[in-house]
């Protein structure tokens, strides 16, 4: 039974934040309004309530009214508002805040959380104060949940829920769908296309650490173009920026070879660690491609300025080129300079589809579905404010 | 211990960070706050381990003998140069800064400038408009080339337009569809370290 | 030759030595290449140790036994200084390899306090926010701004589709996602453009740099 | 091969020369060519302008190293003498170890030029490690990050830092940065905080944060060198990033050549030999 309290508490809370009551300031009491022949018009619909801020710590009130009717307008110009803030209902209390003329709103900071407060609001002209708008009591509360956040912890559960389910339904064994990316009928091409012409392929795992996820996704992928090119028996080089990445590629292609059942032709030679420095790497790789002139390169990881020049020397020695990074900033370049490109996103399905790894399906399959769930709410979006539904924008709008 | 206590320790550290967004309550905030300084020592300390790395490299390259370890002794000679300095005074004018901005700051600017060569000659060499997508890259590209630059407004007025079109029109819509995919990324990634799904942090296979 | 001369003169030659790369890398080129990583370390280790692990880890944990006037960590006390400095120590275990196993203590509180702190504001920045920007009127096509929104409508959800990969991309879907590909090149047209500015900016910079400050012709 | 195709061959050590003319003849020949101004430097600039003199302080966040000063340098000092210029406070802070020589050279170097006085109309906070820890702990106290000024004098001494608490108190706070920092204040400050973030960035990073700039994340933007001569234009005090824009149009202009001459020549050497395309490469 004590549970539901807060529960039930928190769910009207929620439905309050998503819908709220329309017009709130109109049907409060209106404070006695007495005119005398100096004193500006006094504010109306003065409004005290708990602030729920983004980091709520109770110590913060909430003040709206209206404007004075001498504000800006009328006889007498109002000059500034003075707020007062007491614990009992007739006591003038002390003064908290001035506020410019044109000011309807204001956030008491600094009120003990739990305790009752009244305000009072009064124009003022410079001689003469308008009679006070009184409202409260309002009490600054603790909150346990911050309800205007809900939207984010609703789609993070979901998101969440749905990588974990594709995750273990991934790893029971049930074959979770994930359409061929066409960069790898690209790549296969390619290693096709060196053996004709009896040249060796190259590949660069990028300049990342072992411990990227692009890096983890282009080891997966050079495990595939190793298998093929030892069936093919086509030589691999595989440069490498960082002497561990060096070390798991040294695997990665010495299994696959075995696999391929050719674990003679492995040569441990042609996995190289050259440069940890980005352009001492980037002309050394350049250096390869130039001397013993690989007929299909390809460039899958994490890439930064270096791409360019690979891009461009390898385009010059006429190899065929395909690229793939998640660094959103190179793929300008590797799309014009190479024969094909995998575009962010796609080197991760591609590792996914190859590997079919749980925690890479798990993720890649949970992405996909929340994207599902972003379009409809876009497109529910759009519908709903063409048919003029406010509400929908309001419940996205958290700030 | 080796493994169980590091995933846990992973795990409500993670979950604890991630639910405190929603909970504005002063005693979950406390925590929060104490958190997260610790993890700011963190953060400094490891990032120290990459000094620690780079000097048992190159005193490994200069143990060993190894070809071209003269430049090993040059990098020594500039961190020692740093660290002794910078004890002594940090000051604008001191030798700490005439190092910082006499050295540090013109090699490193130049060597991004590099790039500026490299672009030009693969733009005449590599850059081709072989395929649907090449072509509209390239077409996009010299309007922005042109309508970022004073000569592309006396060209034609409508350049600088068509430049702030493509900018929040095309470029913004395929950019925050990126945004959103790269974030759910990051979000899935964050996920499975917290659950342990992903531990290549912890390195090693013991 | 005062210093200010010496110091820009000492730049300017480091700045031809890294410029001589594009003749063919050399030794000049590999010298500054060297240095800059040695002075650069040198630096990142003293501003980290005077601005931040001085004032808060070890002034704190030493000041205070004299009875000084330790500047606190958001209010408490120095023995919880004491935590984050000893856990900051662990993380060194990994240097020797009987031990190398408790600096995932300290590895697991970073690693996971740093994922979990990214997950809400990442959810509501890139993702619900964007839906916000992302979801507008598109009734209104009578107006360029009902076009405009269209197009922007269109452009976001083909690239959404162009990055789903659970369906084979045919029909309807294969339609966005081609739209989608067509908005992803023009902005990476946007995008390479701007590249090129930047590296052309860089180069400007240090030909200021050369011509202004040092040789002073312009 | 052919000739166009030999064309194509040329060493590319003759571009980098011309890219080096290009790039030099501006600086002799100086063209002087009117800059106009665009929306998100425009936003960035009024959003300065509105902060009341004398009052709470403009934050500015150095968040870029030496590899991008050409760029990012020219924003800090139009945006430092705009601020000194209408009285505006000024506090610097860096996330970037190697931006703290960078931001102290910039924010000492205006300060002299307008008469400021430190600690009453400017502070430096220094650097401070871990990027999210840092703009996190900023939204709970300032003071949590950043005790003190980068030279130990506590901020409880700092007359102008008295009453400024958290974002709550700061009216703007600006990041310079060539790297994903940005973001970082999007994601950190502007989110949870409702702080007020504008950003100068490079050109590299500039296209990327158009829908951050759209749902106002971002409340303004200076994009590369470029957008540093506009601020330029702005506060009338024109400085490296007006004297680097003739060089841009010129290098523009020739890379646009290039681009178009180079697939001239590609295609027309294909359209003639189909062949070349991968048969006489190993010759």
């Amino acid at each position: 039974m004590r549970a539901l309290l807060p529960a039930l508490s928190l769910s009207v809370s929620v439905l309050l934040a998503l819908f709220p009551p329309a017009g709130r300031a109109a049907d409060a009491p209106l404070s006695e309004v007495v005119r005398e022949t100096a004193a500006p018009a006094a504010v109306t619909g003065l409004q005290a309530r708990d602030y729920l801020d983004n980091n709520d710590r109770g110590d913060k009130i909430e003040l709206s009214w209206c404007l004075s009717a001498d504000d800006g307008a009328g006889a007498l110009s109002v000059l500034e508002y003075r707020v007062w803030r007491s614990q009992a209902p007739d006591e003038q209390g002390e003064l908290v805040a001035t506020l410019e003329p044109g000011t309807a709103a204001h956030v008491d900071t600094g009120v003990t959380p739990g305790v009752a407060y009244y305000y009072r609001v009064e124009a003022f002209d410079g001689a003469l104060s308008s009679p006070a708008a009184t409202a409260g009591p309002a009490v600054g509360r603790i909150n346990l949940f911050q309800t205007s956040r809900l939207p984010v912890l609703v789609l993070s559960l979901a998101f969440f829920a749905m990588v974990i389910w594709f995750t273990r339904l991934a790893a029971r064994g049930t074959n979770l769908f994930v359409r061929r990316i066409p960069g790898l009928n690209a790549v296969e091409e390619a290693v096709g296309r060196a053996t004709e012409m009896g040249r060796p392929v190259l590949y660069v795992p990028g300049i990342g650490e072992i411990d990227d996820i692009q890096t983890i996704a282009s080891l997966t992928i050079l495990s595939h173009v190793a298998k093929i090119a030892a069936e093919y028996e086509t030589p691999l080089i595989v440069p490498t920026a960082r002497s561990v990445v060096m070390s798991a590629a040294e695997e990665v292609v010495k299994e696959a070879y075995a696999e391929a059942g050719h674990p003679d032709n492995y040569n441990p030679d042609n996995i190289r660690y050259l440069s940890d420095a980005q352009f001492a790497f980037a002309g050394a790789v350049s250096g390869i491609m130039m001397r013993e002139r690989p007929a299909a390169n390809l460039y899958l990881g994490a890439f930064w300025a270096e791409s360019l020049l690979f891009a461009e020397t390898g385009f010059e020695t006429k190899a065929i080129q395909v690229a793939g990074t998640a660094n959103v900033s190179q793929l300008p370049f590797f799309v014009t300079a190479c024969d094909y490109t995998l575009l962010g996103e796609e080197l991760y399905a591609a590792s996914a589809y190859l590997s079919r790894e749980p925690k890479l399906l798990g993720g890649l399959k949970g992405s996909d579905w929340m994207k599902v769930i972003t379009i409809c709410i876009i497109v529910a979006g759009v519908v709903l404010t063409a048919l003029g539904v406010p509400q929908f924008g309001r419940w996205f709008f958290t700030q | 211990m080796r493994r169980h206590v590091p995933l846990a320790l992973c795990f409500i550290a993670g979950v604890f960070m991630a639910i405190q967004y929603f909970i504005p309550h002063p005693s979950v905030q406390a925590w929060y706050e104490r958190l997260l300084a610790w993890l700011q020592t963190l953060l400094a300390f490891a990032f120290l381990i990459g000094t620690v790395s780079l000097v048992r490299l190159h005193a490994h390259k200069i143990g060993h003998k190894v070809a071209g370890r003269g430049y090993s002794w040059v990098l020594f000679v500039g961190l020692g140069l740093m660290v002794g300095f910078g004890f002594k005074g940090r000051a604008p004018g001191s030798p700490f800064d005439f190092m910082f901005q006499n050295v540090q700051v013109p090699i490193e600017g130049t060597m991004f400038s590099l790039l500026a060569f490299y672009i030009a000659s693969a733009a005449f060499r590599a850059f081709r408009a072989r395929t649907l997508e090449a072509t509209l890259l390239l077409l996009a590209a010299t309007i922005v080339m042109l309508g970022r630059v004073p000569v592309g407004d006396l060209l034609h007025r409508s350049i600088p337009a068509a430049t702030d079109w493509i900018l929040n029109v095309p470029n913004m819509a395929s950019k925050r569809g990126i945004m959103i995919g790269v974030g759910l990324g990051m979000m899935a990634t964050a996920l499975k370290i917290m659950l342990g799904i992903e531990r290549a942090w912890m390195g090693g296979t013991d | 030759m005062n210093m200010t001369l010496i110091g820009t003169t000492l730049a300017a030659l480091l700045t031809i030595a890294v410029y001589s790369f594009l003749y063919k890398d050399n030794p000049f080129y590999k010298f500054a290449e060297h240095l800059v990583v040695g002075v650069s370390a040198g630096y990142y280790l003293v501003i980290y140790y005077y601005n931040f692990i001085d004032p808060t880890v070890v002034s704190p944990v030493f000041r205070l036994r004299i009875g000084g006037d330790a500047i606190l960590l958001g209010g408490v006390d120095w023995w919880m200084a004491l935590i984050p400095g000893l856990l900051g120590l662990i993380l060194y275990a990994r240097f020797f390899p009987k031990i190398g196993w408790v600096s995932r203590w300290a590895l697991g509180i970073y690693v996971g306090g740093y994922s979990g702190l990214g997950i809400a504001p990442v959810m509501q920045a890139r993702v619900l926010d964007q839906i916000r920007g992302g979801a507008l009127p598109v009734h209104a096509l009578h107006t360029g701004q009902g076009w405009t929104n269209l197009l922007l409508v269109v452009g976001l959800l083909g690239t959404l589709t162009y990055f789903f990969f659970s369906l084979k991309h045919k029909g309807v879907l294969g339609g966005l996602a081609r739209i989608g590909i067509v908005f992803i090149m023009v902005g990476f047209g946007a995008s390479f453009g701007y590249t090129v500015m930047s590296r052309v900016s860089l180069l400007i910079g240090r030909m200021n740099f050369l011509l202004h400050d040092w040789l002073r012709i312009v | 091969m052919n000739r166009l195709g030999k064309f194509l061959q040329i060493d590319r050590r003759w571009i980098f020369l011309a890219i080096l003319i290009a790039v030099l003849a501006p600086f002799i020949w100086p063209m002087g060519l009117p800059i106009v101004i665009t929306k998100p430097v425009q936003d960035l600039y009024n959003a300065v302008d509105a902060i009341p003199p004398n009052g709470e302080p403009l934050f500015i966040s150095i968040d870029y190293s030496p590899s991008t000063v050409p760029e990012l340098d020219p924003m800090a000092l139009a945006i430092l003498r705009h601020a000194f210029s209408k009285d505006i406070r000024v506090a610097v802070l860096t996330l970037d170890p190697a931006g703290y020589g960078l931001a102290e050279r910039a924010l000492e170097a205006v300060a002299a030029e307008f008469g400021k006085e430190r600690h009453k109309d400017y502070v430096f906070l220094g650097f401070q490690p871990g990027i999210s820890a840092v703009v996190l702990g900023m939204g709970i106290n300032i003071r949590n990050v950043f005790p003190e000024d980068a030279y130990g004098t506590p901020l409880s001494e700092v007359p102008m830092m008295e009453g400024i608490r958290n974002y709550d108190q700061i009216p703007l706070l600006i990041t310079l940065s060539g790297t994903a920092v940005v973001e970082a204040w999007v994601i950190y400050a502007h989110q949870p905080y409702d702080a007020q973030i504008g950003a100068g960035v490079t050109a590299v990073m500039a296209t990327d944060y158009y829908p951050f700039l759209d749902t106002g994340q971002l409340v303004g933007m200076l994009g590369g060198m470029r957008g540093a001569a506009e601020y330029e234009t702005l506060i009338d005090r024109h400085d490296a990033g007006v004297r680097g824009m003739d060089s841009q149009s010129v290098i523009h202009i020739l890379i646009i050549v290039l681009i178009v001459v180079g697939n001239i020549a590609y295609f027309g050497s294909r359209k003639r030999a189909p062949e070349t395309a991968g048969g006489d490469a190993a010759a």
